[in-house]
């Protein structure tokens, strides 16, 4: 997957539509992801992080049992073990030595579930960077415990009470923010989405999950998967992983929460600083995304996922809540790995299309994003509530 | 030249600062009685919100008003048949979010927007560099493209803009969404740099929420604009009567 | 630290204090751990499910901001990050290695907090091996996500109703179990106590913490630290990082709970099949630990921490549950690291000794023993409780 | 030769079957009159049961018995003293975990039990390699180190055991703990293994709750160990006289 070049386009998505006050600072930071982004320094430095705090790199598993049941070979990428529980941390430590190195004090970024919020609180208080989160106020009910996690780490975390009070209304209060403070906060977006260069920029941050897999998978001696899965929210661990694979033959296949399939049920649109797929009614007016997991409750998706699903290089489907539950514990008890509901999309896939869409003996590289221990409270109450 | 320009620096040379009252299509059912009202009380020229579900660029006022509206069913069409209702003889400016014109199609919404007696449009999260196409269906249906300046804005930047921008140049007067401001603000200083890239009329906005305010900014600008502060009274029930003199309080500040 | 002799004695304490029926499957396990340990096909293949599976290695992550905050030199080996969450799956994975290899199907364990349960069950999903966990009652009820999250792996959690019903009424009853079961079942002991050779067994299997986090240290060109500093519950997270560093000039620290200190307020008793510290009344009744950190609530030690106090080769000193709350909070919002109450314990007592028992300059490396994940909800209450 | 183990060769000599009952010192103030009664009903030796806290061998039942017991204020002393009360012609012998004796300094703790009138012990997690110290303070103060065996003991264990053994041997009849059986169990074939190695009496003991279970195990054992069912009864408010009624049954069942 390339650069965007100078407008940030990919194809007909992307690009950087934001309010002239914001402007500079999308100018400011592409030109400073640039420069650090070329200096090995950085990148060194930036590895260094990932190396020694938040444990990278994370290892490939094969799933032998799964593999046995359903006739494939499944491996997965296991992004549940970074620090903080999800590949987030790849992203957000990023972008807050750019923070650093840009001269700023203060990061800002949104949360729907939480967990870019608990992230971006970590790696703030591992810098010494202050830290606001933008959090909808109905997340914040949901999801006290991330809220209050974040609260441990320094963070004030702010309930946005505007709109539908969920992840998409707290993007847009911290855009909203950001244009008060732009001298000297960076505003931490949380996936490959937003303005030029986030998209960019995200993906380049979160590429070294698709790096590290090529590699491990060639050491383990299974070289280059049939297929590599990810679910997508806004889809930053999807482009992670693609990363590695999109020169080789593997088909990319993205799985999006059918409440928020933006490439199922989208149309173009712009919202967020991007021109993407987004879920929208006959006006143009966006629609709210509903999904069990809060990660994938976003009604757009990242221009360059736009991109890649109208060019054909990778696909997208959709799955329904009922069946990410089941998914959780087919892998919970056949591999002993509780996945995040959001991870659970991308394994209800797999189970789904092995011997179908999947050809037995395929050889299948499953994004492991994230780790369920936020969600069992919730999968709990539903399995209570099925009984 | 595009109507709205030639109408607007006429409006200059008359030497009269222009007064631009903002409103939410569809927040409440008469509001077409608020737009008439503003007129009657002075208004030199009106922003028609068309309400969309993201507003970037707005405070929690014109948020909720946007909601209501959108609640209420209001969308570009039903705006349109509206506007049929209103004979003003001042100009009328759209001002909305770009997945709304995106949507409709950029040529047929400005088409619309010409059709429904509007002369230019306001599109906050739209920047030059995205925006030729609409920029040239505008043109094609007369419909003038004002740009935003803000106190970021960098020199070059700012006559980049001015040369884009038709009818007036929107200087914005703070690092700040829409809504209610204490402080002076920058907008002097942005007028300062519009003006030496072009002549375009400049009308400062965003928190202006007082007479006072107005009053300083037009001793810089060509005009103002005041937004959040009529809105709010409307969501808190204000009449056509209570606009009209809001507006008429602004009007007098500024002659 | 060597091994303890055909009898599991580490000085005057260990040894294997158990009922006739349960002496052959001592020396059972004895003899296959000798065996398998001394097998290379066996240590590779722990080594690679610790690789590729649990995430090993763990890094050493420099704590710069606490360090100059304290005017020492602070690291800390980071089991939070491995799999489950904490040390306790390095010990699982050997010991459910070790029970394919006997050819048994089944596993019990005891569990406290229910994180070696987790860790168990999870092990057990992984290799298709039979689990179930004995819990006290009252443990049950505290920590009702944990045994969901054991359900969910597949386990059957035994809720324990016996004595204090809490985890030292969990061991009893997982060994009552045994008995009835050796013949197919392994008893996987989640700590470094009970029988030989369960203490020499558990250090074994976790003393791979110290010796990747000794060449870590030289790797950062840290070399050998000043102290060592672990918590101590049973003693196996501690067990395991002394492991590196026995034989250097490092001093090494046991940080127990107040409430459940051994060492501190203990005496030479028999509980468990092991000889060693025990809290007991006048009477050698065994009283009932009381700690905030459920992972730190047991009466005994395990019998070489016994010895190593013994011989003053370890030094063991208490931490009161005020001073926890405080330390997690400093290095969560230093470092941007939640850790377990357990681990709080060894973090309190560098707080508090830095620039005192700790000189300042030292050089301390941490055993990060657990994340506080599992922790959160309850530590809000505390806070909540305080205001 | 103990005295124990010289009293209850003679026992087996005489043709009778040994039958012990268990009662949980100190679990009711009047528990001395359930040992009599025991005796009086014609049990050969008394196992007095000391509490633990941690009663690892034992099932739900003689738990609740042990913490009734501690919470009662039961201790070895407490005991010792209540003891000097009891005049019965069997022996008793004591039962209980290593730690009680380990905390009380093992040679005090052989000496008090031997004061006490007690003539035997048993310490179901004291094994032959931990227990030399045990065994030899015992010896010194003629107190007997009953030992058992298990289902699981290997025939060279079994003879290294029965070597340290004094008194009796006892054979559990299951991989269990304490409490209610229903099965037969393998008593018969750990008797048997303990009679290739040694020719001291051996009694079964573990899950024998019914008169039957212990006319059977007497078929190959010198005689029984009757523990859980009766505490049970006491637990439940059984009398001294329900006591003695209940071990009449097993007496008759065996005789
Ligand atoms: C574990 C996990 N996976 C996936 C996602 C979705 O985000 P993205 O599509 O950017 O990877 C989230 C978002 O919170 C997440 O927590
Ligand atoms: C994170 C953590 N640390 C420490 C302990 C204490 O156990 P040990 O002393 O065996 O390391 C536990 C036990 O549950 C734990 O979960």
């Amino acid at each position: 997957m390339s650069a965007p070049g100078a407008l940030g386009h990919f194809g007909e998505f992307g690009g950087r539509f934001v309010p002239e006050a914001l402007m500079p600072a999308c100018l400011e930071l592409e030109s400073a992801f640039i420069d650090a982004w070329g200096d090995p320094e950085f990148t060194a430095q930036y590895r260094t992080v990932l190396r020694e705090f938040a444990g990278r790199p994370t290892p490939v598993t094969p799933l032998r049992r799964l593999s046995a049941q359903l006739g494939i070979e499944l491996f997965a990428k296991r992004e549940d073990l970074a620090h903080t529980g999800s590949h987030k941390i790849n992203n957000v430590i990023g972008q807050t030595l750019l923070t650093k190195r840009m001269g700023k004090q203060r990061v800002i970024a949104e949360t729907g579930a939480g967990q870019h919020g608990v992230a971006t609180a970590t790696a703030c208080a591992q810098m010494g960077l202050e830290c606001t989160v933008f959090m909808g106020e109905i997340d914040t009910e949901r999801q006290a415990l991330n809220v209050f996690r974040m609260e441990l780490l320094g963070a004030t975390v702010v309930p946005v009470t505007s709109g539908s009070r969920t992840l998409k209304d707290a993007v847009n209060e911290a855009m909203r923010e950001w244009v008060t403070c732009v001298e000297d906060t960076h505003y931490c977006l949380g996936s490959v989405m937003g303005p030029h260069p986030f998209p960019w920029m995200v993906r380049e941050m979160q590429s070294i999950i698709g790096h590290e897999a090529l590699q491990q998978m060639d050491d383990l001696g299974a070289s280059i998967p049939d297929f590599v899965v990810a679910c997508v929210g806004g889809g930053s661990n999807a482009a992670g992983i693609f990363s590695g694979f999109a020169n080789t033959s593997a088909r990319l296949v993205g799985v999006e929460a059918a409440g928020g399939s933006a490439v199922g049920k989208g149309s173009p649109g712009v919202l967020h600083g991007m021109r993407s797929l987004l879920m929208q009614d006959e006006f143009g007016q966006i629609e709210e995304a509903y999904s069990i997991s809060a990660g994938l409750d976003y009604p757009g998706i990242g221009p360059e996922h736009a991109h890649l699903a109208d060019i054909g290089r990778a696909e997208y489907y959709a799955i329904g809540d009922d069946d990410v539950i089941g998914a959780l514990e087919v892998l919970s008890l056949s591999e002993g790995i509780i996945p995040a509901l959001e991870t659970a999309h991308a394994v209800a896939w797999i189970l789904k299309e092995a011997g179908r869409e999947i050809p037995l003996g395929s050889r299948v590289l499953l994004n492991l994003s994230g780790r369920g221990d936020k969600d069992v409270a919730q999968v709990r109450e539903i399995l209570r509530g099925q009984q | 030249m595009t109507s709205l320009e030639k109408h607007l620096r006429e409006l200059r040379a008359s030497g009269r600062k222009a007064l631009v009252p903002y409103f939410v299509a569809g927040l409440t059912p008469d509001w077409i009685t608020h737009v008439e009202a503003a007129v009657h009380a002075g208004a030199d020229a009106v922003e028609i919100g068309i309400p969309f579900s993201d507003p970037m660029m707005d405070g929690v006022v014109i948020q909720e008003a946007a909601l209501r509206a959108l609640d209420a069913g209001t969308n570009l069409d039903s705006i349109a048949s509206d506007l049929t209702a209103l004979s003003v003889s001042v100009p009328l400016i759209a001002m909305t979010y770009f997945n709304i014109f995106h949507h409709y199609g950029v040529e047929r919404a400005a088409g619309k927007l010409a059709t429904s007696g509007i002369t230019g449009a306001i599109v906050p999260d739209l920047p030059l560099e995205e925006g030729r196409e609409w920029f040239d269906a505008c043109a094609r249906h007369d419909v003038a493209t004002v740009l935003l300046v803000a106190p970021s804005t960098p020199p070059e930047r700012v006559s980049a803009i001015c040369e884009a921008c038709r009818g007036f140049c929107y200087a914005t007067a703070r690092m700040a969404v829409t809504g209610r401001s204490t402080d002076a603000g920058e907008g002097a200083h942005v007028v300062e740099r519009i003006r030496a890239a072009s002549d375009i009329p400049v009308y400062i906005g965003i928190g202006i929420t007082t007479p006072a305010q107005a009053h300083d900014a037009c001793t810089t600008s060509d005009g103002v604009i005041v937004g959040s502060l009529l809105v709010k009274a409307i969501l808190d029930g204000a009449s056509a009567s209570d606009v009209e003199q809001m507006v008429h309080q602004f009007r007098q500040a500024i002659d």
